[in-house]
């Protein structure tokens, strides 16, 4: 692995569109001098001075400004300090942003960012997946980037959509995650899946950090002869539901991973459309693997127990090859 | 004002004709200052957020009386072609924003689209106006609206009509400060007062406000007293409303004090005044006629896209 | 049917629960004398009134009180005026009670009662469904009662709940559903679905007012010689897998009607839920019908095409008993 | 304050000794007016909602330092058994809520806990207190919260600490106010503003405001103005803090100030002040080993429970 950061990519692809876009701006606490609480907009400021602002602590005033702006035709970054704080801008995200384009005709081009996931000893609020609280919700494009040219690539495409994104970057992967460039060899546009490891027993779906844990899972099971293909969704809204089923027919078998809590979401609407749309190709009854069904947990030994991981990725897929 | 209240009552009684789909919310005694704001509005230049009681003023800001009667009546040709409907339509391009329903979630909007004028160096000279009423300023979304407003110094006017009811609900139920106009020290703008039952006091205050926006004072918070001479909807006969009230300075009709007020002033005649009356009235009919006869929404002619990127759309 | 209105069950539970424990009250905006937007705590005010008080519009603080009043032992109920208005107060149901009992050990009996989905006219804030967002989320109970005397016990059930209840009251059948008596005669513990109509051809599951819909689109097709049996869920989480399963069981074919959004939430859950778990007792693939991927539209013609109908459900039903 | 300084001290250190699980958040500089209001408090009678810096007050209210030290140090014995961490401990039924992160959040949660006192007829002689720094004045929570209690008037002592930053944000881009304590008349409650670096000063205006709510006189704000002597967390290194401002009389430290003021006033002698510094440096000693040899959490012993009624439970 090479030397550039998933956080790189996030803060590369924001200079880069501030750059040639005259319409992009970056609103968010923290966010000017100081560079971000993650560092994601680090000088920044610098360049853009007027183009980077520092916002009170009113994530919902902050979600409000950014619709009313776009309505003005320009296209806003807001960075939520983590995922977990755009609970109290909930409405203005689903009810205002969400819907204005139905409600007008007049799209509302903005990209909410959302550092989002567990790391260990972040506790219950500072923890969150939201990806599937905003894709229930009609008009809003939810994407997950996995990779670091993904994180690029991703983001600028996010900014680049005329409707409003929220673009889920995983905190786990910010300085874990490296790559040898930062752009790839592998542009692919939002709305389409990527098969990131080919094989024919059994599909893995996942997303976000979950995709690395699949991987692993799958690089183990490879010792023991089996070929498990990982599918990265890369969105979850709009979810490239031909993707996935094109490789449960070449496998048969399918486990849905998130690092999410059980109940709906992602790894349910997987299964639900393989299960509906794809039942035939089935040889085995689809499985789900996610977080626990409590709040994530601040201790390290319970937050390990509580995410799925290597391990218990890897007991699911053997038991999915069993059934 | 004559225009909206005139509107206003055709739609109450279209409304109790079965008529109207879905509710109707109308503004009785708040046409005077609503109408003095949209009067100091540009159609095209400024931004007005009108909110529930705003016909005076979304009239005066220039929204064309056919664009109520379509929301109304649920014509397809309405600014959202049926998918929303009555005070909720706006035309957002023209600086009239469309209000989703959360009580104070406009007040941001309006100061985005002011900070994007300002980032887009066309600030100079406009001036964005957002309505709430009294219970409105009991919502979080209204105070980090108005104090991320006053932190960017933006020429936000806020109109606040203390009507003296949200819903059924008193203002001793709602806030405990002495006179609403007191928030305004602590967010750092400037605050006015005015008896909005007063015509020509309203016109006053609510244009010095909107002139200091405009001249770079920041923003300005004008808190209106009067009562809401409706229900909370049609569908509310106001019976909580204590007679005392509405016997009170407060519960006067801005609409007879302003005609008095322009009739001893020697500003209008009788004789116009009747003609403005009789010409609303047709032009209500007109409008109301107009829609009436225009199509509904069809469930197979509309598209149903939520996202404006085509290539977002799924099939499942 | 019997004048007895699911509304009046509402407003009964509250009074009996309010009449036999002194640790209830209601909070909420316009609930004092003037009896609340749907009238659902008419008369309550003059019977009790130190524990029927008018709230200003502060949705989050509403739930923060509750919260607070619920840890030093009383048990509100909190009536939104319109679910759509949780958006708001979203934060404090999802982290502060939701989590407090996980993170403590003291409990949190919350009752938050939402006047959920559609009726014509009403438009894209006034009609939300939002029992999958609060299910997503641990700790929290959401019921979604379909008769007149699940109305009653599950309201009263629901106050005797040591843990914070969604309960989801749908609009629609305030006044439209009625029965001989409140309490009817087959009260069934939170947890439970209920079969309301057996059948052998297929299973639907349903929730809400879309019962009622699933009941007609099965008595239509009955007139055809299908016997269709309906799962009445009760409430989402806890979500009743095993009576669904055995229904499946029984017919081979499952489809879950929702009048929510469709990405994700209940239809995906019991779908996905029955695909993992009872793969083997299905003779054709799962489905589902949800309402559309758009905001809830206001006008008539549009809302009416927006939700499953009886037309829409039999079509579907009739789809599944060819696959 | 001085356990507070002391505890607080040492679990920097542990930090930067790789020895905490999670992050450390403290207040130097704030323990005078953390202290000040705790030990207005009784605990198991009063309700305090200690916020990120009120290691002063909790000590002061009657938290056992054993509850910080397992906090920190991940011992499974800790309030939450190590499912939450840090500043986020807390023990309701004592009077002492565990804090979510959303900022303004707990203001609500303390006036219902009042309000169930009101409604029990055990809240004379009550109060409940809850902290905020400048940053959370922003947040729509503060707002709805501090409203609600002035409308029901409520014993609420809201103790805001303007520390001049939140986390990187200067005061300007936070609010436009000259002085926050200017907010309490919008509120219709009543404002107090005390220099935050003044030991005494800050004990009197605080237990005053204490004094005034207890006796019935409704939410009191109490606005400190300081400087936040550490980072925001003992990552961050504070280097946007201007030096100007750290050699201004709001960057003085208030341990320092406290000491010179109770010695120069004859209340205390230079050798009591160095046992007791030497007593706490014990005690923070003796917790930090315990809560070190305790066991960490074990998720198979967990029970992983979410809901307080068994019968909820699903095995999915
Ligand atoms: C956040 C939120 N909560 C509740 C409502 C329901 N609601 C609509 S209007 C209204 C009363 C508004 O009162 P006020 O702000 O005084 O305006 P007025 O109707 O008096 O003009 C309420 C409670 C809402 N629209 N938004
Ligand atoms: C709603 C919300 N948004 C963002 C954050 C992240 N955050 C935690 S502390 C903090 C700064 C708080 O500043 P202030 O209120 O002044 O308190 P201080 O740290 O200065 O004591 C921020 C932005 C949060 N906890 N809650
Ligand atoms: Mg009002
Ligand atoms: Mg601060």
């Amino acid at each position: 692995m090479g030397e550039v950061t998933y956080i790189d990519a996030i803060r590369e692809a924001q200079h880069d569109v501030l750059q040639d876009d005259e319409r992009v701006f970056i609103y968010g606490q923290d966010v000017g001098n100081f560079g971000g609480a993650f560092k994601a907009t680090k000088g920044l400021k610098e360049l853009f001075p007027d183009r980077v602002l520092d916002s009170p602590i009113s994530e919902d005033a902050m979600i409000g400004m950014a619709v009313g702006a776009a309505i003005e035709g320009m296209r806003p970054i807001i960075e939520m300090q983590f995922a977990d704080f755009s609970s109290v801008a909930f409405n203005q995200i689903v009810n205002q942003a969400a819907t204005h384009f139905f409600r007008t005709g007049v799209p509302i081009p903005i990209t909410v960012r959302l550092p989002s996931g567990g790391t260990p000893g972040s506790g219950p609020f500072h923890s969150q997946m939201m990806e599937s609280i905003y894709a229930y919700y009609p008009g809003l494009v939810i994407v997950t980037p996995a990779t670091v040219a993904d994180a690029y690539w991703m983001l600028v495409d996010s900014i680049a959509l005329d409707d409003p994104v929220l673009y889920c970057e995983h905190k786990f992967l910010y300085r874990w995650l490296k790559a040898d460039s930062m752009k790839g060899d592998d542009r692919l546009p939002i709305g389409q899946a990527r098969i990131v490891r080919a094989g024919k027993h059994a599909t893995v779906v996942a997303y976000s950090a979950m995709v690395h844990e699949a991987l692993r899972a799958a690089d183990s099971l490879s010792e023991e002869g089996w070929e498990i293909e990982v599918v990265d969704l890369r969105s979850v809204k709009p979810l490239d539901t031909d993707t996935v089923i094109a490789s449960v027919a070449r496998t048969g078998r399918l486990l849905a991973v998130g690092e999410a809590f059980p109940w709906g979401g992602v790894t349910a609407e997987v299964v639900s459309r393989v299960a509906s749309e794809g039942f035939h190709l089935l040889d085995a009854p689809p499985q789900r693997l996610n977080a626990r069904d409590t709040p994530v947990p601040y201790h390290p030994n319970l937050w390990e127990a509580h995410r799925p991981t290597l391990e218990s990725i890897s007991a699911a897929i053997r038991n999915l090859l069993r059934l | 004002m004559i225009t909206a209240r005139t509107l206003e009552s055709k739609l109450a009684s279209l409304y109790k004709a079965g008529k109207i789909v879905g509710g109707v919310y109308i503004g009785p005694g708040q046409e005077a200052i609503s109408a003095s704001l949209g009067s100091c509005l540009t159609w095209g230049h400024d931004v007005f957020a009108a909110l529930i009681r705003d016909q005076g003023g979304r009239t005066a800001f220039g929204e064309p009386m056919l664009d109520a009667t379509r929301s109304y009546l649920g014509s397809v040709k309405g600014l959202s072609r049926g998918r929303d409907g009555n005070i909720h339509r706006g035309d957002p391009k023209a600086g009239l924003p469309a209000m989703i329903s959360h009580l104070g979630a406009m007040i941001s909007v309006v100061s985005g689209m002011l900070l994007a004028r300002r980032l887009q160096g066309k600030l100079e000279g406009v001036v964005g106006a957002a309505s709430v009423g009294d219970g409105a300023t009991s919502t979080g979304a209204f105070h980090e609206g108005l104090n991320v407003a006053a932190v960017e110094k933006l020429p936000l006017v806020l109109l606040l009509a203390n009507n003296q009811f949200a819903y059924s609900t008193p203002t001793e139920r709602q806030f405990a400060c002495a006179n609403l106009v007191d928030r305004a020290i602590g967010y750092g703008v400037e605050g006015h007062e005015v008896d909005g039952t007063d015509l020509l006091a309203s016109l006053k205050v609510i244009s010095e406000a909107v002139e200091r926006a405009r001249e770079g004072g920041g923003p300005q918070l004008v808190v209106a007293n009067l009562l809401r001479l409706s229900g909370h909807g049609e569908h509310d006969d106001a019976s909580y409303v204590p007679e005392a009230l509405k016997n009170s300075p407060l519960g006067r009709d801005c609409m007879t004090v302003g005609e008095n007020q322009l009739l001893e002033a020697g500003m209008i005649t009788t004789d116009e005044l009747a003609s403005w009356k009789s010409e609303a009235a047709e032009e209500v009919q007109a409008a109301v006629a107009t829609a009436q006869q225009e199509p509904s929404p069809d469930p197979y002619q509309d598209d149903w896209r939520v996202f404006s990127s085509p290539e977002l759309s799924e099939h499942h």
